[in-house]
């Protein structure tokens, strides 16, 4: 009898960026299940249903095996060298005729911190231009833009375990059992085991359900709020004195700032009562261990950074900083977001966080790479989009963004798309934005290759291959290598992503300490500077690297977009549990679609009352940029004159209607705020 | 403060408690108007699903009438309704839903006194226990 | 998507005087995917099905909801409606506003009206989620069995045996005939019994296709129509099994005794109209006599007409006349019942002859006391405003007809339904008369009803007629009532394999994938395979779990906001 | 490999002639299941096994055709295996078990009753916990109490599965009608309390009290404790306790000739 080849493999989820360790059970070259890992420390052997389900589009049949070149309206079959060679001619012309910064490149937080090391190799050191990004811009940009100012670092402070100790939780614009279910566990725990916790959201979550306190302020409204507890943190001489005059900067100017803010007022413009305001910061700054936790809610506004920087302005002003279980705690939405970000795939960093604006820094990399470089800073994948449309981006290369529907108002994305003259697009499926392109290239998925992301907490954590790619398809790294020696470029025949990786922690000196060879047995967090560290579970222990923390003066503003007699409704987009970003994955795992399969759009009931709306309508949301036709969901648990969309659904793209307003530091639009009529289709 | 009016189903199967239901009608057997009827075909089809979703939902009560043992139009049916629904009931008390907001009770194509009987005391049992406590427990 | 049609029946004064018709048509058209709502006065009338099929057309309806009586006998005929207008008729959902609301919440209304409009949102979330269905067909066993053996029996059995059906009748008692066996003539033609028996019975016996079972009793009865299974117990115990495809009932009534009604049985001279026929069968004829009418009957708790008594007694009033032309003969009535133009002559000849007709009320019952060796009767008598007083031998009370003392048993082996005096429940009384819910099985005589001895024969005749459809043409319908499993959900567990009463369902394997089958022949329609199964892959045709999911979310929902 | 692995290897190899076999071993500093044939390494075998090894051979079982298997199987995954080859889900003699009688750690963690398996081929067997202190608590409850109890554990489910998925017993898989919209309708989290009712419903013939589902929820909702005061009542009324080989669910069988008092069987 011949046996059977079964092996469990253990890996990093592809969902968000909890970055759960589980072993993928393989027969033979066929997927069979996901097994938890019992003694991993972030999901200590527990799982989200997305992770159970982490290998169930692995090997859909809808998956791109072979490279497609545009025919007509259509796409045929091409062999790699042809297809690779179209794309690196295409891009030398085009650079040779527009000039390199003509060109865009994003890369993908869903990539790994190798390939997308490769892809901004590729950007700056084969084509010649800074114009590499992925889509942190769309989710932390302005966290990145906010906590590099304040503290001079934009990461988590602390580790995922830490929630659990925490006795104060400030979450806010984060649906953290959703969106980030294992870590919302941990809160699960502190907030069972006696911790209190402040949510304030304009929606009610699973979360804010079991919260010590549930706050529901107007979208567009968060600087108020958070300013306003400052003010009563200083009136009531809650802060940390001692904190404040050592560690930090301005906080005169800050507290002189904040005096406008009164209870209030804050009432007036969030909606939340003042006296719950009150109560609220009372509770955060007398907590001694209080970690702020926020996402995509605080980030993704036209003036997304400002928030970030309000909300570290509490910390600062309490010194909630530094210290076990206390901090502040962006939660990372992609798995490996984190990860992209420190690989250098940002338009003004090289790896490591190292400015392009720096001279010394590019002459180092000019050094390590053997190429000269652009000294000139990128274009933000956003505001590349909006030049393609008005034809001065030419071509881009796009490693599985799928920006036709992850983007501000797809309509003018999609006329960008339309106007460039090359665009090679690598992805695992056939995409909305995969029809625009002239090449499409197969890739191999988390499942098929090996590798490493960095989760939300700064853990570096092995990504392997438990099953071969199907057809013809290859890893982003290979792809990447390829296209890099097709280009020209020195310092891309890479054997294995270790390779890759050692080349990464050379110049990038967060990751100088890490290799697979230590993330064989050891957990290693970055910043990991040497090779006899596991790196720094928690951030700013002791103070800060850049001197002093420094408030901000983060001033409320109104949102882009402000409510009209046409458009009486604000619209919020976001995720569910079950479906993830543009679905491309999991719409395609049964299991997980079976549990959210149709666009809804959140009505509240007395809106829904008002319009003649019920529970299950087919409902036409306009604004003005667009119309889409979910179902209503009509309940109590969203603020009155609120709906939110998820964005996963291309049968009813939220994206369609938001704003592609920007935020002037970070680039990200406000996905979170515009002006819509709802009316029953 | 109106009245506590409870909100209930009965699941009447086809051949026999459904009749009786309808005799009870033909009879002008007078009852209180809480109780909503789902035909099936036989008490053995009703899923113990549907109650713990009726329950979970905030619907008072939930009747399960069928034909009496050994007159089960289908043979044995009632009998495997007969074991489902105890135990159904067993679990609504192990999460500290009071059991008896649950009935199994048979009711022949003849006993339409029978049903009446039935409806009413399940009425006034349901009255007497209150409003389903899942009514305002949100979850 | 759906396009939902909701009529809502007055049903006369039935529904319509209890719940509001026209809020809940009103309340049907806010409902999801209701494209039009009505009101008519008899949605079954010829007018009422028309102007559904109307609406149909005009509105594109693709289902159909009729709230109005019980499905259990309207169905048939608004699916066969549906069906006309082009809608196939499992799309239609009935709705029971009349047995399960009107009637029995009739002092209510307002209550009785909330409850309708609710049932009808659950009829409409189910009829939104129908699906057309096929019907299948299963064969018929050519034999039709008759319980009872009187001449409502015998009437059908010689219909069916003429027809060369095989029969198979089962009588309790040793003889054929019933209670005509004691009954001389029978009026109003004053036949000959006997001789009408003999002749039925010797034809009957001619044929090769009739099996009597006499001094038995049915004991046991399974399966369905075209193919039921009947035990027949005789009085020596032996049992044997029967599979036929229709079943007869024809168990007959009893004539009431009096208890103690005028002094019957304490004062000798008092007796029964069945007891008076046999002696007049003897030759045994009174001098003199006094019938007194609805003995028993048209009182509380008895409040029917037997309608056969007072032909009988006008019947035997005269063959007293004429045995003894001196008699004198009295009827003491309430209301003579004497419809029909023979019997109506009757009584006038009868009158004619000298017989007395008095009437006597309630609240004025005749007094009656022995005196001598004969009887004194006192009687109110309304058209003279005075007591008159009379001397006779015989007091004949005519009493009514109740059913058998086992009919409950019966029932309960047919599954079919007996009111609260006991007797068989037809399907509806003017759409299905003669027929029981239960396909395959029909009622004649006086089991379903006091009858007249033509009536009987004439139900006999017709239920032979009814029962003789199946089995002439060899195949029933199947209601689309069948389970099937969803392969793709069904993990082969086997919890509907050991559920199923009929064993129709067995686990194989197609394409390497174990799974459940359902052998559609075999099936029931039970459902208990669907409960049993954990993982919703099986399914009930008309019955599935999204469907019920959805009438118990459409209750909840409705219930939930008129709570707030 | 170690001691334990060469032990295993040969017990399973050459002593009960299985083509494969299933452990828990040491791999990347972290503690995995492995499935292997005779040929591969079976490495650093662990005897503290954290995993259900039957709900990891349950996802593998149906694509293994052929072989014999061997499994290291504590008290739990031995009823659980007998659970499974009654239904016909694994075939009862493709499955050849390494008895391992759990240490006193684990059987206190599981608040396991009786952690000796009916074969001990590893491990020093240990008495068990007479009693679950969670259910002697819950069952002195008021109904009330006990509603709230609940209602405030099952706000911290977070659907994800992982009773289900880990459950040795719960063989429906991808099928499992928790996740049917039309029974369970909550189309957000957490579930109402219907999840928690039909999945008692549906464990109450099946589950071995394995404590898995507890273990492996994200929430840390004491699922354990609800299947053990289900399970009482399947004894007390049927007189029936999963895991036995040889008896059959009572929800499958009929009355079976009991005389049908209606007063009796009218709940």
């Amino acid at each position: 009898m011949s046996t059977m080849s079964v092996r469990h493999v253990l890996t990093t989820c592809p969902f968000c960026g909890c970055g759960c360790n589980f072993y993928l059970q393989a027969v033979g070259n066929k997927l069979v299940g996901v097994v938890p890992d019992k003694s991993d420390v972030i999901s200590q052997g527990r799982l989200c249903i997305k992770g159970y389900n982490a290998h169930a589009f692995v090997q859909h049949p809808d998956r791109l095996i072979h490279p497609l070149i545009k025919e007509g309206s259509g796409f045929r079959k091409a062999t790699w060298d042809e297809a690779l060679d179209r794309i690196v001619s295409e891009i030398k012309r085009i650079s040779a005729k527009y000039g390199p910064d003509s060109i865009a490149v994003f890369s993908s937080a869903k990539c790994t911190n190798e390939e997308n090391y490769l892809m901004q190799k590729i950007a700056r050191a084969a084509v010649g231009t800074n114009n590499i990004d992925h889509c942190a811009r769309l989710c932390h940009a302005s966290t990145v833009a906010g906590l590099v100012y304040s503290f001079g670092s934009g990461a988590m402070t602390n580790s995922i375990p830490e929630f659990e100790n925490a006795n104060c939780l400030l979450v806010t614009g984060s649906n953290t059992l959703e969106t980030h279910p294992l870590i919302g566990a941990r809160m699960l725990r502190a907030i069972y085991g006696g911790a209190k916790a402040i949510v304030i959201d304009p929606r009610e979550t699973a979360l804010s359900r079991v919260a010590h306190m549930s706050l529901h302020q107007k979208p567009g409204t968060d600087i108020a709020w958070i300013n306003g507890m400052a003010r009563i943190i200083i009136e009531e001489k809650l802060y940390d004195k001692e904190f404040v005059e050592t560690k930090t900067a301005f906080f005169d100017e800050f507290s002189k700032a904040v005096s406008e803010y009164t209870p209030e007022k804050v009432e007036e413009i969030t909606g939340i009562p003042k006296d719950k305001i009150v109560e609220a910061a009372r509770l955060y700054a007398k907590s001694d261990k209080a970690m702020i936790a926020y996402s995509m809610g605080v980030t993704q506004h036209s003036n997304g950074t400002e928030i970030v920087k309000a909300l570290a302005n509490l910390a600062l002003l309490t010194g909630h900083i530094g210290k076990e279980s206390t901090g502040v705690n962006p939660l990372r939405g992609q798995n490996n977001v984190q990860g992209a970000c420190d690989a250098g795939a940002l338009p003004n960093f090289y790896p490591g966080y190292q400015l392009v604006a720096n001279a010394e820094v590019k002459s180092k990399f000019e050094k390590a790479w053997g190429k000269p470089l652009s000294d000139k800073v990128g274009l933000p994948m956003t505001v590349a989009l909006q030049l393609a449309a008005e034809g001065k981006i030419k071509a881009i290369i796009s490693f599985g963004e799928n920006a036709m529907m992850s983007d501000a108002d797809i309509t003018h994305v999609q006329k960008g798309f339309e106007r460039l003259e090359f665009f090679a697009a690598v992805d695992i499926f056939p995409t909305e934005t995969t029809k625009f392109a002239h090449v499409i290239l197969p890739a191999a998925c988390y499942a098929e290759k090996d590798g490493t992301f960095t989760n939300t907490d700064r853990k570096v954590r092995r990504v392997r291959k438990a099953v071969d790619a199907p057809g013809e398809a290859l890893p982003d790294w290979k792809i990447a290598c390829e296209l890099g020696k097709r280009f020209g470029a020195p310092g891309f025949d890479f054997k294995s992503p270790s390779e890759i990786m050692d080349e990464l922690a050379s110049v990038a000196p967060p990751y100088a300490g890490i290799s697979f060879d230590r993330l064989e047995n050891e957990i290693l967090t970055w910043p990991c500077t040497a090779k006899d560290q596991t790196g720094a579970k928690i951030l700013h222990v002791g103070g800060f690297k850049i001197g002093k923390g420094q408030f901000a003066l983060s001033k409320h503003a109104p949102p882009a977009e402000e409510t009209s007699e046409e458009y009486p409704l604000i619209l919020s987009t976001g995720r569910n549990l079950f479906q993830y970003h543009t679905g491309t994955m999991t719409r395609r795992s049964p299991n997980l679609e079976r549990e959210a399969p149709e666009p809804y759009v959140e009505i509240n009931n007395e809106d829904a009352r008002a319009l003649g709306i019920s529970e299950g309508d087919r409902v036409r949301v306009t604004t003005r940029r667009g119309s889409i036709a979910p179902v209503a969901r009509v309940t109590d648990r969203i603020l009155k004159g609120v709906l939110f969309i998820p964005f996963h659904y291309a049968e009813a793209a939220a994206n369609m209607l938001t704003n592609p307003a920007l935020d002037a530091a970070a680039k990200i639009p406000e996905y979170k705020v515009c002006a819509a009529k709802v009316e029953k289709a | 403060m109106t009245e506590f009016n409870p909100t209930i189903l009965a699941f009447c199967c086809n051949w026999c408690s459904y009749a009786g239901a309808d005799l009870a009608g033909v009879s002008r057997l007078q009852m209180p108007p809480n109780v909503h009827v789902i035909r099936v075909m036989c008490s053995a089809s009703v899923k113990p699903e549907y109650v713990f979703k009726a329950l979970s939902e905030g619907i008072d009560g939930v009747l399960v009438l069928g034909c009496h043992i050994g007159d089960c139009h289908y043979l044995t049916g009632n009998h495997r309704t007969a074991k489902r629904f105890p135990l159904a009931q067993k679990i609504l008390n192990d999460v500290g839903i009071d059991e008896r907001r649950l009935k199994l009770d048979w009711v022949s194509a003849a006993e339409g006194e029978k049903f009446q009987t039935v409806i009413t005391d399940f009425v006034s049992q349901i009255k007497q226990l209150g409003p389903n406590p899942l009514r305002e427990v949100r979850f | 998507m759906p396009r939902i049609g909701v009529f809502i029946c007055h049903c006369g004064h039935n529904i319509a005087s209890t719940v509001d018709v026209e809020k809940v048509a009103e309340f049907a058209k806010t409902l999801p995917n209701v494209v039009v709502a009505a009101h008519n006065m008899y949605s079954c009338s010829e007018e009422g099905l028309g102007a559904i099929r109307k609406s149909i057309e005009e509105n594109k309806l693709d289902r159909v909801i009729v709230a109005a009586c019980t499905p259990r006998t309207h169905e048939p005929l608004f699916r066969r409606n549906c069906e006309r207008a082009g809608v196939n008729k499992y799309l239609f959902e009935f709705v029971n506003i009349r047995e399960h609301v009107s009637w029995i919440h009739a002092k209510e209304p307002e209550a009785a009206t909330e409850k309708a409009k609710m049932l009808v949102a659950m009829g409409v979330a189910k009829a939104a989620l129908l699906e057309p269905q096929e019907e299948s067909e299963s064969s018929v066993i050519p034999v039709a069995v008759i319980i009872g053996g009187g001449i409502s029996g015998l009437a059908a059995m010689s219909a069916l045996v003429s027809q060369g059906i095989e029969t198979h009748l089962i009588e309790k008692e040793k003889q054929l005939g019933g209670i005509l066996k004691d009954i001389a003539v029978i009026g109003p033609e004053m036949k000959n019994t006997k001789e009408l028996l003999d002749k039925m019975i010797k034809e009957i016996k001619c044929s090769p296709k009739a099996h009597f079972h006499l001094s038995s009793r049915m004991t046991d009865m399974q399966g369905f129509v075209g193919n039921f299974e009947v035990t027949i117990t005789g009085d020596d115990k032996c049992s044997e099994k029967v599979k036929a495809g229709a079943i007869i009932v024809a168990i007959g009534g009893r004539e009431w005794t009096p208890k103690g009604e005028f002094g019957f049985g304490k004062i000798p001279g008092i007796i029964t109209q069945l007891e008076l026929e046999k002696r007049l069968a003897k030759g045994d004829v009174p001098d003199n006599a006094v019938f007194i009418q609805c003995v028993g009957s048209r009182i509380p708790g008895r409040d029917f007409c037997s309608r056969f008594c007072c032909n009988a007694s006008i019947k035997n009033a005269l063959r007293i006349i004429e045995a003894k032309p001196n008699a004198q003969v009295t009827i003491l009535h309430r209301d003579i019942m004497s419809y029909g133009t023979t019997a109506e002559r009757v009584y006038r000849d009868a009158a004619e002859k000298g017989v007395r007709f008095m009437r006597y009320g309630l609240d004025s019952l005749p007094k009656i006391e022995k005196h001598g060796d004969g009887l004194s009767v006192e009687v109110f008598d309304e058209t003279l405003d005075d007591v008159i007083g009379m001397s006779v031998d015989t007091i004949v009370l005519a009493v009514p007809m109740v059913p058998i003392e086992n009919v409950k048993d019966v029932a309960t082996q047919l599954k079919v339904p007996v009111d609260k005096l006991g007797f068989f429940l037809e399907a509806h009384v003017k759409l299905r008369p003669i027929e029981f819910a239960t396909e395959g099985v029909f009622i004649c005589g006086t089991a379903r009803w006091p009858s007249q001895v033509s009536e009987c024969i004439a139900q006999g005749l017709g239920a032979a007629a009814k029962a003789s459809i199946p089995i002439r043409e060899g195949k029933v319908k199947i209601e689309p009532i069948t389970t099937s499993c969803n392969i793709g959900k069904c993990i082969a567990c086997g919890n509907c394999v050991a559920a199923c009463p009929y064993q129709a369902i067995e686990i194989i394997e197609t394409d390497g994938k174990r799974h459940a089958f359902v052998t559609e022949a075999k099936c029931k329609g039970c459902g208990n395979c669907v409960a049993a199964c954990n993982n919703d892959a099986m399914q009930q045709k008309g019955f599935t779990t999204t469907q019920l999911s959805a009438m118990i979310d459409a209750l909840v929902k409705n219930a939930m906001e008129a709570s707030q | 490999m170690n001691d334990l692995g060469k032990k295993l290897t040969k017990m399973a190899f050459e002593d009960l002639k299985a083509d494969y076999l299933l452990v828990v071993r040491q791999e990347h500093g972290d503690l995995a299941p492995a499935f292997i044939s005779k040929d591969e390494d079976v490495g650093e075998v662990r005897f503290d096994a954290p995993y259900q090894l039957v709900t990891v051979l349950s996802r593998i079982y149906p694509h293994i055709p052929t072989g014999k298997i061997a499994i290291v199987s504590r008290k739990c995954d031995e009823l659980a295996i007998n659970e499974l080859t009654k239904r016909g889900i694994l075939d009862e003699k493709r499955i050849v078990k390494i008895g391992l009688a759990c240490d006193g750690h684990t059987a206190d963690k599981c608040r396991c009753p009786d952690p000796k398996p009916s074969k001990v081929d590893i491990g020093e067997p240990v008495k068990g916990i007479p009693e679950d202190p969670l259910v002697a608590k819950l069952m002195k409850m008021t109904l009330e109490d006990r509603l709230k109890y609940w209602v405030r554990q099952f706000k911290k489910c977070n659907k994800c599965f992982g009773c289900t998925a880990n459950c040795p017993v719960c063989f429906c898989e991808n099928q499992c009608v928790l996740g049917e919209r039309t029974l369970v309708s909550e189309k957000s989290i957490p579930p109402g309390l219907a999840f928690h009712l039909v999945r008692s419903f549906h464990m109450s013939d099946k589950c071995i009290e394995c404590g898995e589902c507890e273990r492996a929820c994200p929430g840390d909702i004491p699922l354990l404790a609800l299947r053990r005061m289900v399970h009482a009542d399947m004894k007390e009324m049927y007189k029936f306790v999963p895991g036995d080989p040889k008896t059959v669910s009572p929800l499958l069988t009929t009355l079976e000739g009991e005389v049908m008092e209606d007063e009796h069987n009218v709940c």
